[in-house]
């Protein structure tokens, strides 16, 4: 077990990228050799250390490793792309496109995250205790797939395209969702609980997606099925009564998302 | 009074525009203008002038009030130009593109002066160069 | 002099036909709109930059050329990340120049389409677009849908040149063999001129589209639609059936859809609509582009480096993500620490943060006439004017490529064309850098 | 001194001039193939020791989709098919992003990388071609030139039905020259015009919407034209009803009508030394023969049709094919046939532009994948490598993906393995859909090609085809210095080690072009002038004079003015013309 811990050193004006602070790249290095890494910022790349103290704790085992980033990455791109095991926890909020790509491990983020966290994620665990931006979970730009696996938690709200082109996995909203919730998914599962704008499940094949509280601007899609109680989806157990829809029959005539809206929140509906 | 901005071309704004007129007082009174639907701009007493603020209050813009049935209430309708760009939101939902249509702002009548498009930049912009 | 068949640098008709007399100091043109017209009437004005300028205490002052090629080379080279925008009113081979310098300096460059048609493009990105070039309209089309556009104002000849009142081969009653629907949440000159007028609430077409393709498929959207966009469902059945019984239908859109909220969504969608009413007839869809050569840099972006707009290179390849690598997002995250702009008023049709920001950081602005850009430029470069002084390419709307030749020449010694200043330019970064 | 340089020692493959893996020298001197070199020429020139490596001339495509308007729009709406796809600045290279749809820089490197130095666009649409000009114009190192698309334009179908083939051999000619273009193509013939109302056609005696003309009688009236011309290469015929199951009928049909008309290649141009007759000798060239030999009535009992246009085409001399091989994986899809493209939208849903152009044709685009699991896409791979196992002659034949219809061209690798390696094949047909090895002959063919057989399909024939065999396609003396050189023992060459081969050709040893070392070891290190080719046809200045007025006369229903319609020379990169039919 190998504990890795990054401070911030100063403010960062032009942001930066630094997919290297990922557990597969700090893995069996040392202090120095982690300092040494480079993270770019504009065209140039810089060491690690530039920007963040490194600290190393406990031995050099490879298997597993936990990341400490003790203070604010919001202006910090890319932290965990592509991971595949151990963890990186984020003491304050994370840049875009936190753990684009992750195959494995976790990430625990106590603030905020800037758009893009997960971007097609293949497994593993993003937990945003803050708020996120866009695009959580979602396919590149013209990919019809995004997410394949694995779990993001927001415990505060996410902006648009939540789970685009989603294929497979979980993710879980705790606070509101805006516009686009659950795009062009073909599969998986997406839990709002609070509030949707608009648009949700819009040109949906497959799939669930269950919003809890109000839906502003309803997918005129989505065809009524009837109400659904004591549903558990994704281990989770919801409670209260939900009207079943089956769409988005805007975008195929052979449409099978299904979308649960709660039925307390969406009496017109 | 919350509204929803509509920004758009004229043939007007285009004419200046593409003439090299920005600076000109013509310009001015085309563009620094905000057309409102009769009923509202009843209820806001028929101003002469007035000020649209962004919806977080941030930023504000003083420009002259038009009548038009072009609009339906609750909408408001400004030339694409330097003073609607005052209050559109930086937000981009991720595109690039803010919100040129349908953003809301608050209108209120106002009798503080209209800027020209140099006087934006020097005065709103460039605060305390 | 007359000058016949010369290509109008004003919006994205590109029309082609313009005739030009050109005296001493005085220039009249024929078959020019309003806006094509002052346009040409920029050659011989008084308030034209005629050259190079600095900024010194507040003041712009004339400066020899190669001090502030100079002073603009610094800037760019001692940039951490600089932005360039290029604008649309300058030839494509002055875009593949910008470009070039953009990939040498790590830059990021973008241009209009970022901010005004960008999620337009994104809609292609996700559905595809089914188009067709001008003169399909003109000889075939019975149904225009204009959608979230007024061209009457932003593009005053695309109505008689193309769409509407040309008599083309199978429309040879022109205006009279055509039905005009438009989609506006506004009352305009182009609704005034259509047969029918869908004055949907604004920032609700992703839901009417989204209706009209589920009744498309054969069934009922869903009611709530009727409150959301203001239309009803009678009304979405009535306008589904003109366009599923026209021979040849064709769908303009506009700002007005894809930059209401939605934004690429709304035209992936209508997109998504063209391609699925082909099924029972034939259907394309255009964009109304009111600035000129804005279809030229997404093709030669895209050509060069696989991206229509938004391209940073900081990485040493090409990579494209909206609202990351675009002027508006970095200059709201003060994400780059110089500029240059290129024939394109920036800070007019930036928001307020984005153009206060612009105004902090080193700025280099090359153009024809000053503007509230040149106002608060640290260099100021006068631009020749394309179609008019030099010659090169510009992409109609259609994406169509015109051939422009001058009917006159640079107005200036040190300088060719904007592509051979920005090459000009290139060369000393090169020397720096 | 620049463009000079001997290979020692190599086994060289030169089909055009009958050599088959002798070990040779080649000699190079400014550009061109010489003799021999002086001592001192020698010693200031570049030298390669070639011994037990393959030596062959530069590779020749002559059928690939890199330049154009629909090229672009494939780029411009697949960001997902670049963002994993890139390639980085160096002092030398540009960067670059793109799978199937690479950017310009990034294919032409990645061309060179795998030995080719020619690439010919096969479908230019005229009021585009400024488009095409400047994309092959900013494509680096490889010389370069496109087809016109002609089958469904308004003055051809005009003057073929009204019975005039002087007065559209009149506008054909003027159409090479206006838009400085190689070859006459002709896609879906009255079909794409049809398309123009949502509507397509599905035999070739079936007349189009208002035009009244047939397929047929436009695939007679262009091959004809084309032939008295006599222009560098055949018709390249793109057959209607192309990508339907049962197409294989309308293809065959198709081939049939250029078979009375006898080739003629008129073009004043300095051969190379050849052995072979070089001249043209076909009458018809068949672009993506796969995509043409579906049989069976619909996707459920689709089979191979391949057997039955290989069979004609054994029996015939009229006709050269080009594969279309689907090498698995992504791809994008392309073509002029607007409608065909419109009928994979229904199959699939995905993505989909589509472009008509004003009077003269259309396009279409759809990103695509083939997926060895899948049943069609299976078949279609095995097709693709039967239109080159099947048809004995490779004389008759040339290696493709249509790229990337089938494919992008960096999959070349895989086919010439194929086509080399029964072992591969059983390989990958042991990884396919059963219905591979079933609805196809594949599974029985033991056929396996030898590196002189490669050189023909790759090389020597797509040159010869397109009449480009006088400096291009052999290392006869006169000839360009375009070289490939493949780390390739001949004498210890084992086809069934298939993996030492897919790596031989993905990493060529070198390129050479003009006698300039392109390409070492895989990576591209200098970027030598390039240059762009087109037949500048000439007829009676009295017959264009009256073709030119009635032009004009119906330049009002084009939206870009007669004067405003051309393309200058200062899109192409060196525009070199070829004189056709005459000198003025």
């Amino acid at each position: 077990m190998t504990e890795v811990i990054l401070i911030p050193k100063r403010n960062v004006d032009i942001k930066l990228e630094a997919d290297i602070i990922n557990p597969d790249s700090f893995a069996g290095k040392s202090a120095e050799e982690i300092g040494n890494l480079p993270i770019w910022q504009g065209p140039r790349t810089y060491p690690l250390c530039e920007f963040f103290e490194v600290k190393v704790n406990g031995g050099s085992s490879e298997a597993e490793t936990i990341i400490r980033i003790k203070g604010d990455a919001s202006r910090v791109k890319r932290i965990g792309e592509g991971m595949s095991a151990g963890k990186i926890e984020i003491e304050g909020s994370a840049g875009m496109h936190l753990g684009t790509g992750m195959k494995g491990g976790e990430i625990f983020v106590s603030g905020d995250t800037d758009s893009w966290p997960a971007m097609e994620m293949i497994g593993g665990l993003l937990h945003i205790k803050g708020n996120a931006g866009d695009h959580v979970g979602c396919a590149y730009r013209g990919k019809w797939h995004g997410m394949k696996g694995g779990r993001i938690v927001i415990e505060g709200s996410a902006r648009h395209q939540v789970g685009g082109g989603m294929d497979g996995g979980e993710i879980f909203v705790e606070g509101n969702v805006e516009g686009f919730c659950g795009i062009r998914q073909t599969g998986g599962l997406i839990i709002v609980k609070g509030r949707a704008l608009r648009g949700v499940g819009a040109e949906m094949t497959a799939g669930t997606i269950v919003i809890g509280g109000k839906i502003e601007r309803f997918s005129p899609g989505f065809e009524y099925m009837g109400i659904e109680e004591g549903l558990t989806l994704g281990g989770v157990e919801l409670k209260g009564k939900f009207k079943k829809f089956i769409g988005d029959y805007a975008i195929s005539t052979r449409a099978k998302g299904v979308l649960y809206v709660a039925v307390d929140t969406n009496t017109e509906l | 009074m919350e509204v929803l901005l509509i920004t758009g071309s004229t043939i007007e704004e285009g004419r200046l525009a593409k003439g090299g007129d920005k600076f000109k007082a013509e310009y001015t009174k085309e563009c620094a203008a905000c057309w409102i639907a009769t009923v509202d701009f009843v209820t806001l007493c028929s101003p002469e002038k007035v000020k649209v603020t962004s919806k977080n209050g941030k930023h504000s813009v003083v420009v002259y009030a038009k009548c038009t049935d072009s609009v339906r209430p609750g909408n408001v309708f400004m030339p694409k130009a330097i003073w609607t760009n005052v209050v559109v939101d930086p937000d981009t939902l991720s595109t690039g593109s803010p919100l040129y249509k349908g953003a809301p702002v608050k209108i209120e009548p106002t009798e503080e002066r209209v800027l020209s498009a140099e006087d934006i930049v020097l005065k709103v912009y460039v605060r305390g160069q | 002099m007359v000058f016949k068949n010369i290509v109008c640098p004003a919006c994205g008709a590109a029309c082609d036909d313009i005739q030009v007399e050109l005296g001493d100091g005085t220039i009249e043109t024929k078959n020019a709109c309003k806006i094509g017209n002052v346009k040409f009437k920029e050659i011989v004005s008084s308030h034209r930059l005629r050259q190079p300028l600095i900024n010194k205490g507040g003041r712009l002052i004339p400066v020899p050329w190669d001090e502030a090629l100079e002073k603009a080379t610094y800037i760019l080279t001692s940039a951490k990340r600089p932005l360039l925008f290029l604008g649309s009113e300058i030839s494509c081979e002055a875009h593949e120049a910008g470009l070039h310098i953009g990939e040498y300096l790590g830059a990021v460059v973008d241009s209009n389409t970022s901010i005004y048609h960008g999620p337009t493009v994104m809609g292609v990105q996700e559905a595809g677009k089914v188009g067709a070039t001008e003169g399909q309209k003109k000889n075939r089309c019975d149904l225009i849908v204009y959608w979230g556009t007024n061209p009457l104002e932003s593009i005053p000849r695309q109505m008689s040149r193309y769409e509407v009142f040309p008599r083309g081969y199978w429309t040879k009653r022109g205006r009279f063999d055509r039905i005009i629907i438009t989609l506006d949440p506004r009352k305009t000159l182009t609704t005034e001129a259509s047969d029918f007028h869908v004055q949907l609430t604004p920032n609700s077409d992703y839901e009417l589209i989204s209706a009209l393709l589920t009744l498309l498929h054969g069934k009922i959207p869903h009611p709530s639609v009727e409150e959301i966009t203001g239309v009803p469902i009678s009304a979405m059945e009535e306008l589904l059936y003109m366009m599923k019984n026209c021979n040849f239908g064709f769908i303009s859109i506009g700002l007005g859809l894809s930059s209401s909220i939605g934004k690429h969504r709304n035209a992936e969608i209508v997109m998504n609509f063209v391609k699925e009413i082909n099924k029972f007839t034939k259907f394309a869809l255009g964009v109304i582009h009111a600035h000129c050569n804005v279809a030229g840099f997404n093709q030669v972006a895209s050509y060069m480096y696989g991206y229509p707009f938004g391209l940073d290179f900081t990485r040493g390849y090409p990579r494209f993500n909206p609202g990351e690598f675009t002027t508006v997002d970095m200059l709201r995250e003060k994400d780059v620490d110089a500029a240059l702009v290129v024939c394109s008023d920036l800070i007019s049709n930036l928001p307020a943060d984005c153009a206060t920001y612009l105004a902090e950081i080193p700025l280099i602005c090359l153009d024809i006439v000053p503007c509230p850009t040149t106002v608060i430029s640290d260099i100021v470069l006068p631009g020749v004017i394309d179609a008019m002084e030099c010659d090169g390419t510009f992409y109609r709307q259609d994406d169509v490529p015109v051939y422009f030749e001058p009917f006159t020449g640079s107005p200036f010694e040190f300088t060719k064309s904007n592509e051979d200043t920005l090459r000009q330019l290139f060369a000393k970064i090169r020397k720096t850098k | 001194m620049a463009g000079t340089i001997v290979i020692k020692n190599g086994y060289v493959f030169d089909p055009l001039n009958e050599i088959k893996g002798e070990i040779m020298d080649i000699f190079v001197q400014d550009g061109k193939v010489v003799t021999g070199l002086s001592a001192a020429e020698l010693k200031t020139g570049t030298f390669i020791d070639a011994f037990g490596k393959t030596v062959m001339p530069g590779g020749v495509d002559s059928h690939s989709h890199v330049a154009g308007s629909k090229v672009n729009a494939g780029r411009v709406m697949r960001p997902e098919d670049h963002y994993k796809a890139t390639i980085q600045k160096t002092s030398l290279l540009h960067s670059g992003s793109g799978y199937t749809v690479p950017s310009v820089y990034k294919q032409g490197y990645d061309y060179a990388a795998m030995g080719y130095t020619t690439v010919f666009e096969a479908a230019i649409p005229p009021l585009e071609a400024r488009h095409t000009h400047e994309e092959m114009r900013a494509t680096p190192i490889l010389d370069m030139g496109g087809y016109l698309e002609l089958g469904n334009n308004f003055f051809v179908m005009r003057y073929l039905r009204e019975g005039d083939i002087w007065r559209a051999a009149a506008y054909v000619s003027w159409m090479m020259k206006t838009h400085k273009t190689y070859g006459v193509k002709c896609v879906n013939p009255a079909g794409v015009e049809n398309w123009g109302w949502g509507k397509n056609v599905s035999s070739l005696d079936e007349a189009n919407i208002h035009f009244e003309i047939t397929p047929r009688e436009i695939i007679k009236g262009l091959s004809e034209i084309n032939e008295c011309l006599g222009m560098p290469m055949p018709l390249h015929l793109h057959a209607n009803n192309l990508g339907h199951p049962g197409c294989y009928t309308i293809a065959k049909e198709s081939l049939k009508i250029p078979d009375v008309i006898k080739p003629r290649q008129n073009m004043e141009v300095e051969w190379a030394e050849i052995k072979m007759n070089p001249a043209k000798n076909r009458s018809v060239y068949l672009a993506h023969l796969m995509f043409n030999s579906f049989a069976g009535t619909t996707w459920a009992d689709l089979e191979s049709g391949v057997k039955e246009l290989a069979g004609y085409i054994n029996n015939k001399d009229h006709v050269v094919i080009d594969s279309g091989c689907v090498p698995f994986g992504e791809a994008t899809t392309m073509t002029g046939d607007g409608p065909a493209i419109h009928d994979i939208y229904t199959l699939t849903g995905n993505k989909w532009s589509n472009k008509d152009v004003e009077m003269e044709c259309g396009s279409g685009v759809l990103p695509f994948t083939y997926l060895k699991s899948n049943p069609v896409h299976s078949v279609q791979w095995a097709m693709g490598l039967e239109c080159l196992l099947l048809i004995n002659d490779p004389w008759k034949t040339i290696m493709t993906t249509d790229s990337p219809n089938g494919g992008p061209f960096t999959k070349y690798p895989e086919v010439m393995t194929w086509l080399m390696s029964e072992a591969y094949r059983k390989q990958t047909l042991s990884e396919c859909h059963k219905w591979a090895n079933d609805r196809s002959e594949i599974g029985g063919v033991r056929r396996e090609l030898s590196l002189y057989d490669l050189a023909i399909l790759t090389r020597a024939n797509p040159a010869r085809t397109i009449g480009m065999a006088h400096r291009k396609g052999s290392l006869g003396v006169g000839a360009d210095g375009d070289i490939t050189i493949y780390n390739i023992n001949p004498q210890q060459l084992d086809p069934n080690n298939y993996e030492a081969l897919l790596r031989t050709f993905r990493k060529v040893e070198y390129t050479i072009k003009g006698g300039e070392i392109v390409v070492a070891k895989g990576e591209v290190v200098s970027i030598p002038e390039k240059r762009t080719y087109y037949s500048e046809v000439h007829v009676e200045d009295e017959k264009e004079k009256e073709m030119l007025a009635d032009v004009k006369e119906w330049f009002r229903y084009y939206t870009l003015g007669f004067a405003n319609y051309q393309t200058p020379k200062k899109y192409l990169a060196n525009p070199t013309p070829i004189q056709v039919n005459g000198k003025r």
